[in-house]
């Protein structure tokens, strides 16, 4: 399990490679990568705060839940924080198992964890000036949904 | 009892800080000390309102207002969480 | 829409690059990237023989079907096919999308769909020789609950 | 009518041809077509069996025992496929 906060970009062949790690038992690598929208171009800059030490902690616990659940083999989280451009790459989740439901499912559970219970902020500079972005509740019934029988 | 705040992102800028020690009568819960916040006046009644969103964690750990409160605790006050 | 059969392999990161093509409508791009496996060792050499013609006609018209069920920017489907070695990659799905909720959903029913309507055989060698691999009643199964209302 | 037909993976191993032109008397459907190659006995009695589990393609759609042919028809026999 990798989990990692951090400014500088990643690099998603090395990142899927070493998640991979020439394990014959992996069958299939189901992969989230999020990156800045500006629609209409909108957007000039996106910036992204955290809490340090909560962050790292929450994913962890996320991604131990995802473990309990599903057969993964290996994970990686990267989020990115500072100021990021518009396409800019901000998360990865890369999830490694034998077989893809697994692979699916375990990285679209962290996905919806980690968008509405890990300690991250974002705040959009547009023409209008800086902005805190809202809370989606859309993010929120997307993670309720797993608690579903 | 003496206690580490943190607030972040909107919460941090309103407020106009980001980390403080604040000292609290014990016994006390998160509802004590967002009360003793609120006396605060100002931006601190306003943003801490009961009926505003925002959460809590305490030592790191989600926590709501019946959570209790001990000596050194780092207490964080942020909004709705939007990163991914 | 990009829709290859080849014997090479590909690169992630040019094929990722190549989707969202600085698209800042994009936010998010789920991938699926399938590798050869091979449980206990026992696989030397997985070999993928294909329908030349109708493999190409029927990826299209499963990305066309995804694309009508979900807002999908863009749509990638790279099959290799030939002797590839454990650890190899046989196949990558990667679909750009404004939110992940449909780049999660397309990338799946891409994967489910090409798992069972694709004309693609997969033939292992082992140290008992070589054998035809089965298909699995669980993918058929896979695809079905996409009917589900 | 003349037809085309083509065998993938375990039965183009199994009846040991890949591709080979066919003639049937029209009018015709799949089911007369898998009549006409089980007729052949041995292997293409075998494989081709009512219970066995492949599938047929008519030029390079998904079929059934019901689909009509035509002339210059490709018909494809290969088993349920196993890619991804």
């Amino acid at each position: 399990m990798k989990i990692t906060v951090q400014t500088e970009v990643f690099d998603l062949n090395a990142e899927v490679t070493a998640l991979h790690r020439n394990n014959p038992s992996v069958g299939a690598i189901a992969t989230f990568l999020g990156t800045v929208r500006s629609e209409s171009g909108q957007v000039s800059e996106m910036a992204l705060e955290h809490y340090p030490g909560m962050t790292e902690k929450s994913l962890a616990a996320i991604v131990q839940e995802a473990q309990s659940r599903w057969a993964v083999l290996d994970a990686t989280v990267i989020h990115r924080i500072g100021p990021l451009a518009p396409c800019e790459p901000i998360v990865l989740v890369a999830i490694a198992s034998a077989h893809r439901g697994e692979a699916f499912a375990a990285c679209e559970f962290i996905m919806d964890f980690l968008k509405t219970r890990a300690p991250f902020w974002k705040k959009e500079t547009t023409t209008a000036g800086g902005q805190w972005v809202d809370a989606r509740t859309s993010d929120e019934s997307a993670a309720q949904r797993w608690n579903k029988p | 009892m003496n206690l580490q705040l943190l607030f972040f992102a909107r919460l941090r800028e309103t407020l106009g800080v980001s980390r403080t020690s604040f000292t609290l009568n014990a016994p006390a819960t998160v509802a004590d000390l967002l009360g003793a916040l609120r006396d605060r006046g100002g931006v601190w009644a306003t943003e801490l309102a009961a009926g505003r969103n925002f959460r809590i964690a305490v030592n790191q750990e989600m926590a709501d207002l019946n959570t209790p409160l001990s000596e050194g605790d780092e207490v964080a006050l942020f909004p709705p969480v939007t990163g991914g």
